[in-house]
Parts: C-alpha cells; sequence; structure tokens
C-alpha cells in the first residue's frame, strides 16, 4: 500500500466540558471547514464523505440526517458508520483505493454534555443475560481492569502513572479538555469509581469534533503543509459476551496490529515506531493496549511505564497529545488519534511535536472492552 | 473501479411482523448462513464482514452491531457498521463493493438486519429522527413527511390517488410470487381506494409494512467470483448522494435520486436508461415513490409523461421495465436491510434465479436505496447499485 | 446584537418501553430456570466449547447448536470481578458498594454476569483485595422465579 | 427438552434525558421570536439563499453565515400539506394539518400546524387548501422560547 492515500488536512475544535454557543452542527461544521482550509482545498474538491456517528451519543435517532451536511455531504457520495472514528479513516481509504475517489472528509464528533454516556452505555449490553446487572462504560472496563491487574499483578499506581504521564503531555496541547498535570497520588486519591477505576483513571466526557482529509496519491504530493501517508492499516472484531473473553487481552487490537503491521511492514514495533497515539479507555487499558499492540510481552507493560519508555523522552512516546484521559469526545477518539498520529509525521504538532517523527500509529475502539479495534500506521 | 467486483450469493429471511423464535444475533446469523449456502462458501472464505442496522432505538439495543457481530460471522474479521437510515443496506452494500474493489479483501459479506416489533411507539422513534429544538413538536414522522411530499409532487406531476393506488396493486401482486415477502394479500384498485385513510393522500395500503428480517450479500473480487459461481452479477455502476431539502421545494426527487444514479449510470455506461436496463428494485416504501422514479431514472423526461406511464403499466411485470418483481418495499420493510434486499433481489434477477419472480432475459438491473427524511436541514441519502449479466 | 446572546437549551426525554424477543434458545434457558431450577448450556459437537448464556450457534464453527443441551452443575469460580462504589442509578440496581463478577458455572467455557453475594464491602478496597480469582461459588435459587437472570444469586463458598 | 412451550419476551425500557444545545444562532432565532416576536433568518452571502431556521453554516457554499441575519416578513405560502386522520402516540387527536411552510420569502421551508382550517368536513377542506396557498404568521401572546411561539393560518383577504 505504499504512497496511495495520504492525510492532507487535520482541523479539531478545541475539546471541553460543554460547548454552549455552539450546536451540534456548528461544532462539526468548524471541523470540516477547518481540515479543508488545512489542506488547502476547497468543498468542490472533494467528492467522498466518510463519517463516524452513534445515534444514541448524539440524541438524534438518525443522527447523519442532520449532522452529514455540516460535515460538508451536501451532494456528496457520504456513508456513515456507527464505529469509532479510527474505523470512517479505514473506510475512506478503502474508497480511495478502489479508484473511485479522489479525495475525502473524514469527519468524527460528539457532544457528551446533551446526553447521559452512563446510561447509554448501559444499552450496549443484551437485554437479557447483562443490562440486568447495571452494566455500562465504567463499570465494564472496570471489570476487565480488575481481570488485568490480577492476572499480572499491576498495581494502581502503575497505571496512575499513566493518568500523570497523559495529563502532564496534555499541558501542552492547547486543545486538549484537560490541561492540568496531576500527581499518581492525585489518581489513587480520585473518587473510586468501580474497583479499580477511579475518577481520574478514566476519560473525562468531553464536546469536541475532529475532521481529516484523506486524498490519493497525485492530489497529496501536491499538498501544501505535506502529508501523512497511509502505509498499514487493520481492523479486527472479537466476540460481544464479555464472559466469553479472556479479559486480561484485547484479541482485537492485536490481530488489527498485526494486520496493520504486515501491511506497514512493521516486525518490531517498539524499534520501528517513533510514536503512538492510542484510545486509553481507562489508564489501565493504555497498558492493555501496549502488550496488544507488541510494544512488550503481555504483562510487561508495568515496566515499561515504570521505565518511561513511552513518556515524551522515552524510546516510544505514546500520547503526546494527552489522549483520551485528557480529551474524550468519544466516538471521535480514535479520529483524533489518526489526526495526531498524521501531525507529528508532519512535523506540525507545535507543543507537543515530538522531533525526527517518521512513522507514527493511531489506534481506535469500537464497543465494549475494546471488542474492535482499529490500527493505523502512517509515515513519511 | 479498480478491479471488477460481483455478487456471487444472496441470503434471506422471510419478511414478517415479528420473528418472536429468534434473538436479533441469531436473526443475523439466519441470513449469513443462507447467504454462504448459496454461494457454496464457508466462513473461511470470508476476508470481512459489514453489517447494516438503521436506528438503534428499534432494536433497544445500542450498537446492536456489536450484539450481532458473532452471528454474523464476525469473530476475528475486519467488521464495520453502517448506518445511513433506511439507505443502510444500499451504504452497506457499496462498502462492500469498496472493500473488494480497493484490493484489501477479496470475499466480502454484506449483511443487514432490522427488527421493528421490539417496541410498540415505532413510529413515535420516526418522530424522533428531525431537529430536536426547531422540528420538533409538529407531529413530524414518517407518514406525515411522506404525506406532505406527496401533495407536493401530486402538483407537480399531475397524478392522484388511483395512480397510486394502481402501483400499490402492482407490488402486491408481485409479491404473491415472492417466497420472503412480508405482506402476501392479492387486491385491487378499490381496495386500496377504501383502506383507512392514515395521511391524507395515504391510506394504508398505499404504505411498507415494517418487519423483522435480515439480508446477506456476498461480494467477490472477478477471479474468485468466477471460480465460486457461473452466474455471478457484476457490478458494474454505483453511485451515492446525499442532499438537503424540506418538503414542498420544487422537483427535488430528481435532484435527490438523479445524482447517485447518473454516477452510477456513467460508470456503466449507461446512456440510454430506458433500453439499456431491463429490471428495476427501487427504494419506495409508499406508493407515491414509484412514480417520480420514473422521471428521476431517466425513463422520462417530464413529469406529467411519468402520471401517464403508470396508466400505460409501464412497471409492471409485462410492461417495458418492471419495477419491484419482489413485491418490493410496499410488502416488504426491514427498515435497515430494505435497501440490500433491493441488492439481493436485483443479484437473483441478473443471475436468473429469482424463480417465479423472474424477469426473462433480465440483462441489467438497478438496485436504489433511501434513507433519511427531508426536514429543515435535514439529509436524504440515496444509493444506486447496477447489476449485469457481463462484467462490463 | 452586541450583547452576550443568552444560550437557549431544551430538554427532552426518550422513554421507549421494549419487549424483547430473546428467540427459542434463550427462552428455553429461562424456562428451565424458572421451572426446574435448572442452569441449562449448548455445546458445540465440533469444538466441544460450552456456552453459557447459551447459543444457537457456535461463533467459532459457525454450526446450529440446535438441541445441543447439558445441565450444568451450579457451583463455579469467581474469573473476574469489580466492586461499584458510585451510584448509577440505574433503576433495580442494588445501593452501591456491590460486587458485580464473571463467573464459570460447572463445566462451561464461558463466563456468566452476576452479582456476588456474601462479601464483606464495609471496606471496599479491602474487600477487592480478599476476592481471589478462582475461589468457589455456588449458585443459589430463588424460591420465586420469573424467568429472570436474577432467578438466582451467586455467592461465595466459604 | 423436545417441544418449546413458551417464547420469553424480555421487557426493557430506555430512559435518556436530553439537553440539546441551540447554539448562538439557534439560540439568537429562539431569542428573537419569544422576546420581539420577530422571525429571523441567516443568509448566505455567496449563494444568496436565505435559511429558515437559522443555520451558522451553508450546506452549498460550505461557508459561516454568523452575523448573516435577516428579517422575514411573518406571512407566506404553504407548500405542502397533509391531514392527518390518524392517531399518532403523544401527539394532538386528529384531524389536523401539518404543512410545510415558506416564510417571508425563505429559501427553505419549515414545518408547522396549519390552523384556522374547518376539518369538520375533511373532503371540503380538501378543496379549500392548496399548495401554493397565502399564509401568516400570528405570534401567540405568551411566548416562552421555542419554535411554537407562532401559529399560522390562512392568509384570506
Amino acid at each position: 500500500m505504499d504512497d496511495k492515500v495520504a492525510v492532507i488536512g487535520v482541523s479539531q475544535t478545541k475539546y471541553e466540558a460543554a460547548k454552549r454557543k455552539q450546536d451540534l452542527y456548528e461544532m462539526i461544521f468548524e471541523a470540516a471547514s477547518g481540515a479543508l482550509n488545512d489542506a488547502g482545498i476547497k468543498i468542490g474538491d472533494v467528492d467522498s464523505v466518510v463519517l463516524a456517528a452513534h445515534d444514541l451519543i448524539d440524541g438524534r435517532s438518525i443522527t447523519s440526517m442532520l449532522t452529514a451536511t455540516p460535515a460538508g455531504a451536501y451532494r456528496k457520495d457520504e456513508i456513515r458508520l456507527g464505529e469509532d472514528g479510527a474505523f470512517a479513516v479505514a473506510l475512506a481509504w478503502l474508497r480511495l483505493l478502489s479508484g473511485e475517489f479522489n479525495a475525502s472528509l473524514v469527519v468524527s464528533w460528539s457532544k457528551l454534555s446533551e446526553g447521559d454516556f452512563d446510561v447509554i452505555t448501559s444499552l450496549n449490553f443484551d437485554p437479557m443475560f447483562y443490562r440486568p446487572f447495571g452494566f455500562n462504560y465504567v463499570i465494564a472496563h472496570a471489570l476487565q481492569a480488575a481481570s488485568y491487574m490480577s492476572r499480572y499483578g499491576l498495581t494502581e499506581a502503575q497505571a496512575a502513572r499513566i493518568v500523570v504521564k497523559n495529563r502532564a503531555h496534555a499541558v501542552n496541547n492547547p486543545l486538549a479538555h484537560l490541561q492540568q498535570a496531576v500527581t499518581v497520588d492525585d489518581v489513587l486519591r480520585s473518587r473510586l469509581l468501580a474497583w479499580p477505576l477511579k475518577e481520574l483513571d478514566l476519560p473525562p466526557k468531553s464536546d469536541g469534533a475532529c475532521a481529516i482529509v484523506l486524498a490519493t496519491e497525485e492530489r497529496a504530493k501536491r499538498a501544501r503543509d505535506g502529508c501523512a501517508w497511509i502505509k498499514g492499516v487493520g481492523w479486527a472484531n472479537d466476540t460481544y459476551y464479555l464472559g466469553d473473553k479472556e479479559l486480561w487481552e484485547l484479541p482485537s487490537l492485536a490481530l488489527a496490529a498485526k494486520r496493520a503491521y504486515r501491511m506497514a511492514g512493521i516486525e518490531n514495533p517498539l524499534e520501528q515506531l517513533d510514536v503512538a497515539e492510542i484510545y486509553d479507555i481507562s489508564s489501565f487499558h493504555e497498558l492493555m493496549e501496549y502488550e496488544a499492540l507488541g510494544f512488550c510481552k503481555p504483562g510487561e507493560s508495568g515496566r515499561l511505564v515504570d521505565q518511561g519508555i513511552t513518556s515524551m523522552k522515552g524510546q516510544l512516546p505514546v500520547n503526546p497529545s494527552g489522549g483520551a484521559l485528557s480529551s474524550h469526545p468519544y466516538t471521535a477518539v480514535g479520529l483524533i488519534r489518526v489526526a495526531e498520529a498524521a501531525l507529528q509525521v508532519m512535523g506540525r504538532a507545535e507543543g507537543h511535536q515530538l522531533p525526527g517523527v517518521t512513522t507514527a500509529l493511531a489506534h481506535g475502539a469500537s464497543g465494549m472492552c475494546c471488542q474492535s479495534s482499529c490500527v493505523v500506521i502512517l509515515s513519511k | 473501479m479498480a478491479r471488477r467486483v460481483a455478487i456471487v450469493g444472496t441470503g434471506q429471511t422471510q419478511y414478517t411482523k415479528r420473528r418472536r423464535d429468534v434473538s436479533a444475533p441469531e436473526l443475523v446469523h439466519e441470513a449469513v448462513k443462507r447467504a454462504l449456502a448459496d454461494a457454496e462458501l464457508t466462513l473461511n472464505d470470508i476476508d470481512a464482514v459489514v453489517f447494516g442496522t438503521a436506528p438503534e432505538s428499534f432494536e433497544g439495543v445500542n450498537c446492536p452491531d456489536k450484539w450481532a457481530a458473532d452471528g454474523a460471522g464476525g469473530l476475528g474479521k475486519a467488521f464495520m457498521r453502517i448506518n445511513t437510515g433506511g439507505a443502510t443496506g444500499g451504504s452497506a452494500a457499496l462498502a462492500g463493493v469498496h472493500h473488494v474493489a480497493s484490493g484489501v479483501f477479496d470475499v466480502v459479506l454484506v449483511v443487514a438486519m432490522q427488527r421493528v416489533g421490539q417496541t410498540p411507539v415505532a413510529q413515535r422513534i420516526l418522530g424522533l429522527i428531525w431537529d430536536p429544538i426547531f422540528a420538533s413538536g409538529f407531529a413530524l414522522n414518517l407518514l406525515t413527511t411522506t404525506a406532505m411530499g406527496a401533495t407536493a409532487s401530486m402538483a407537480s406531476f399531475g397524478f392522484n390517488e388511483w395512480h397510486m393506488a394502481k402501483i400499490s396493486v402492482k407490488d402486491h401482486l408481485n409479491a404473491l410470487n415472492n417466497p420472503y415477502a412480508h405482506i402476501r394479500i392479492n387486491i385491487g384498485i378499490e381496495d386500496v381506494l377504501k383502506s383507512p385513510v392514515l395521511c391524507w393522500p395515504l391510506k394504508l395500503l398505499d404504505c411498507c409494512p415494517s418487519s423483522d428480517g435480515a439480508c446477506a450479500v456476498i461480494f467477490a473480487l472477478e477471479e474468485r467470483a468466477r471460480r465460486i459461481t457461473r452466474t455471478p452479477a457484476w457490478v458494474i455502476g454505483t453511485g451515492a448522494s446525499t442532499i438537503v431539502f424540506t418538503p414542498g421545494e420544487g422537483s427535488v426527487e430528481e435532484e435527490l435520486v438523479g445524482i447517485a444514479v447518473r454516477k452510477a449510470y456513467k460508470m456503466a455506461g449507461i446512456d440510454h436508461p430506458r433500453r439499456q436496463i431491463s429490471v428495476v428494485e427501487p427504494y419506495a416504501p409508499f406508493s407515491n415513490a414509484e412514480i417520480a422514479y420514473y422521471l428521476a431514472l431517466g425513463f422520462c423526461y417530464e413529469p406529467a409523461e411519468a402520471t401517464k406511464m403508470v396508466e400505460d403499466g409501464f412497471g409492471e411485470m409485462t410492461g417495458e421495465i418492471p419495477f419491484s418483481p419482489s413485491g418490493g418495499v410496499l410488502c416488504s420493510n426491514p427498515i435497515g436491510a430494505t435497501a440490500l434486499v433491493r441488492v439481493a433481489e436485483a443479484a437473483l434477477q441478473i443471475m436468473g434465479r429469482a424463480d417465479k419472480r423472474q424477469v426473462p432475459d433480465a440483462k441489467v438491473a438497478l438496485a436504489t436505496g433511501a434513507g433519511g427524511s427531508p426536514g429543515p436541514g435535514s439529509a436524504t441519502f440515496v444509493t444506486a447499485m447496477i447489476l449485469a449479466k457481463e462484467p462490463g | 446584537m452586541q450583547r452576550e446572546m443568552e444560550s437557549i437549551e431544551k430538554t427532552a426525554r426518550w422513554e421507549i418501553p421494549y419487549s424483547h424477543d430473546i428467540g427459542e434458545t434463550a427462552s428455553r434457558f429461562f424456562l428451565e430456570l424458572r421451572d426446574k431450577a435448572r442452569i441449562m448450556a449448548t455445546k458445540c459437537p465440533e469444538c466441544r466449547r460450552v456456552f453459557l448464556p447459551p447459543r444457537s450457534y457456535c461463533e467459532r464453527c459457525f454450526i446450529s447448536l440446535e438441541g445441543h443441551w447439558v445441565e450444568l452443575n451450579p457451583e463455579g469460580t469467581l474469573e473476574a470481578f469489580t466492586i461499584v462504589t458510585d451510584d448509577y442509578s440505574f433503576s433495580g440496581m442494588p445501593k452501591p458498594p456491590y460486587v458485580l463478577c464473571l463467573v464459570k458455572l460447572g463445566h462451561s467455557s464461558t463466563c456468566l454476569p452476576h452479582f456476588l453475594l456474601g462479601v464483606d464491602l464495609s471496606d471496599p478496597r479491602k474487600a477487592a483485595q480478599e476476592l481471589k480469582i478462582g475461589m468457589p461459588v455456588r449458585v443459589v435459587f430463588k424460591e420465586h422465579r420469573e424467568a429472570r437472570i436474577d432467578d438466582f444469586y451467586v455467592e461465595l463458598v466459604r | 427438552m423436545e417441544q418449546m412451550p413458551e417464547l420469553i419476551q424480555m421487557p426493557g425500557k430506555w430512559d435518556l434525558p436530553w439537553v440539546y444545545a441551540a447554539g448562538e444562532v439557534g439560540s439568537r432565532y429562539i431569542v428573537e421570536l419569544r422576546d420581539n416576536a420577530r422571525i429571523v433568518a441567516t443568509k448566505c452571502p455567496k449563494c444568496g439563499r436565505v435559511l429558515l431556521p437559522p443555520r451558522s453554516f451553508c450546506e452549498r457554499c460550505f461557508v459561516s453565515l454568523k452575523g448573516h441575519w435577516v428579517e422575514l416578513e411573518p406571512k407566506g405560502t404553504l407548500e405542502a400539506f397533509t391531514i392527518v386522520t390518524t392517531v399518532f402516540p403523544e401527539q394532538r387527536p386528529p384531524p389536523y394539518i401539518i404543512g410545510y411552510f415558506r416564510i417571508g420569502g425563505a429559501s427553505t421551508n419549515i414545518p408547522h400546524f396549519l390552523e384556522g382550517v374547518d376539518l369538520s368536513d375533511i373532503e371540503r377542506a380538501k378543496s379549500e387548501i392548496w399548495v401554493d396557498m397565502p399564509v401568516k404568521v400570528i405570534f401567540r401572546e405568551q411566548r416562552v422560547g421555542s419554535a411554537a411561539d407562532f401559529y399560522i393560518v390562512p392568509l384570506r383577504d
């Protein structure tokens, strides 16, 4: 998949708790029109629009009926996924490779201030066997985190160090929702929600939108501010019932990474990747993801974080933007990871730019407990 | 398209008011198993799965795709969920084509499912699709909105309730030949005209039912397709478009359907649709819709001509270009799957396997999908896919 | 319009009732539970895995499991747990703190979620340290059963 | 375990609260309506279309419309309609008329009920309303900050 499709423009809104001055549509328009500006192209140059949005997150029963046009879909060949935003990148990439399209907007958003996230995510669980027990985003991921902890003897303090790292990174990202650094103690002392997850182990609830422009080779080579080539994409789905899984593993991510790595020719990710932007569903999940992504062997993530290997100055910095633990417009998270990875590759991440980035990884996840994962590898 | 793609198998469930004997994942599984059997493939042959389902508020489970993924054969596969309202099945089919045409996947399963019987207030849910601030409180739902569109097109096309009834009678007659159809009743024009008025001019028999059902379609790369079946249905044209209008905003049907269909025609090399297309499976959930299609699909040039074509029986099984040999959306409507059913039925026509509803010598078939609904700032989605006996 | 415009909001509530069709396989499970106080699972004749909740198909072998029922011993092991300490105000939920767990019953290959009773939760963090994966648990059937998953409860075997 | 004695339905319920933000543009529309009994819309500086309800962007030209306000005359035409004769849950009892209206020369239509038509005889009512019929906006005395702070009636000479 060498140099066929590239990210040529990126735009994000500020992430914050509640955008009252913007309705959902204006927030989306800000990101979509911003991405076109960033790419130096006009809406007329776009022939594909791929969106990722969830009806229940948006509080609109077929949300794209109302949100497609602020995302640039008027009279375009547009499609909407009910997945995390990274999957929209995957589909846009397929569409561009098919030869039918030249330039695609990819847009995703959430305005979590408009609904009740805990109740909404409780409805992801089947009504017979799981919903009677009140599972939701927090509780399901707590169950998974606890299972991982007990499997490998990890400590809550090690997970807390992920929060400390990502929140410290967010200080340098002016778009981040939470921009205050925290300490291990802050995390450990924050309110216990569902053991072992405390308030600061989990992402905030954010409003925000992200858009990128993907283009085929010919157009990408003319891009004004450089581009980030897509070198590999992989996505995979795991089983639904939590009780069917080895909860301490993330098989969908391991499979997705394997596929993306094979395509991109990556054999040793820790050596070959310069930066990773991954969906830190919780602090514990970032650790689990290191293992699924092959940054270390199963159970060794604690060492990675203890040695600072994934901090800004480490061998493989993870989430220099601050990650989802700092900004969490739910559906858009994976697209933001792709956007941030692209910015790193293009050398345009400003305050949180890493030196000499050639190859970057981005990860998004859909469903509860990482049921589906998508991995995108970008390169100079 | 960078690579040739064909449909090599389809599977449908019996469409019915309510499937009490299966859960949502089991209903999906039923269609997938049938499609695999139809193509004589196993799950190991499938490289990726595209899943379609429309508003989760029908099922009562958020992200029902994740629940049903196991039944769809999605374990460990590349899997994604598409939702474009009523166009979902059509959009999912296009995504399936792009999966294969990209060169990344060889054989891709597309499956769409809907159950509408899980809540007694489906129509109220359909009232929640418009803008919550500016369009709520005015009793907007799909019936009222379609009825308003119908009065507007009656004014521009010059058709009346009799013309709508004639379309309905034709679709119901066709459905008698389709074992999967939900509504299988023999009716006459008087029956339609005398059925209860819901929102004038729409009467009960002008309207689609809500159905439970699932449909699966398998797409394959040329080399694989030729090995799987002797009668692949080649995808020769695709298109989609999203437009915004409010009811009464002029002759929008043409623009609405036109952009997607014209793109598909261009790709397929169709410049005389009336001569080149053998059969159409349109997304026409209300009896007024087919009349507008005659114009939008380029089968005539004036609105008044379309009305005349209804009188001449243009879309009947014995007419010039049969519309909805399956009985169409008027007789089976598993919402998020409906547009994929159009693709599956069009494929059956091309593969020569539509049994009693087969159009003789069908060479080129058009399937459309439509989702969303007009309203303030509100988008409508249209999909089009052209299938043919020859790869083109 | 120079002055700061007030921000208008509109509140709404979606209250939607459902009657979920759970299908023949799950119905069979719940009827056996209600009428005979038995926990039934399905078993894949190919890969031999035993599914609880029961499935009508094996998602790996992709074959029907119709008729392949096995009864499970109502005892098992604790496989995963969390202690919920925040109040999510779901209707019908116990007041926090409570233990939510995955248990493996009988010879099942998969786990079932349930509340875990019989744990001292006066100090949730301490309770978390004392609970160990692999601890034995047992099913206690309620007297009055309504064909629901909470027709029984799960408790630690002391 | 041979026959299936009964199929179970599991009851469920969604109860989802929402707080939708109207944003600056939507808020201004509502506030003008409520406080000044005025209907305002946004106008695209590029294509000249007037959008009602006002939007913060033009979906065709893809430019921001913030600050591009126009006031509309409170009268217009009926562009599409239906007479509802069936009961929809949580809606008013039938019969009633819903229409799409073009107000004050806007380029888009808004949904509303058409009041002031005698519906005691539906057949007669059908002949008394038509596409393009002139209508006028009547502002309610008590305005609460909602899109229904006015109603629409036929404009009779």
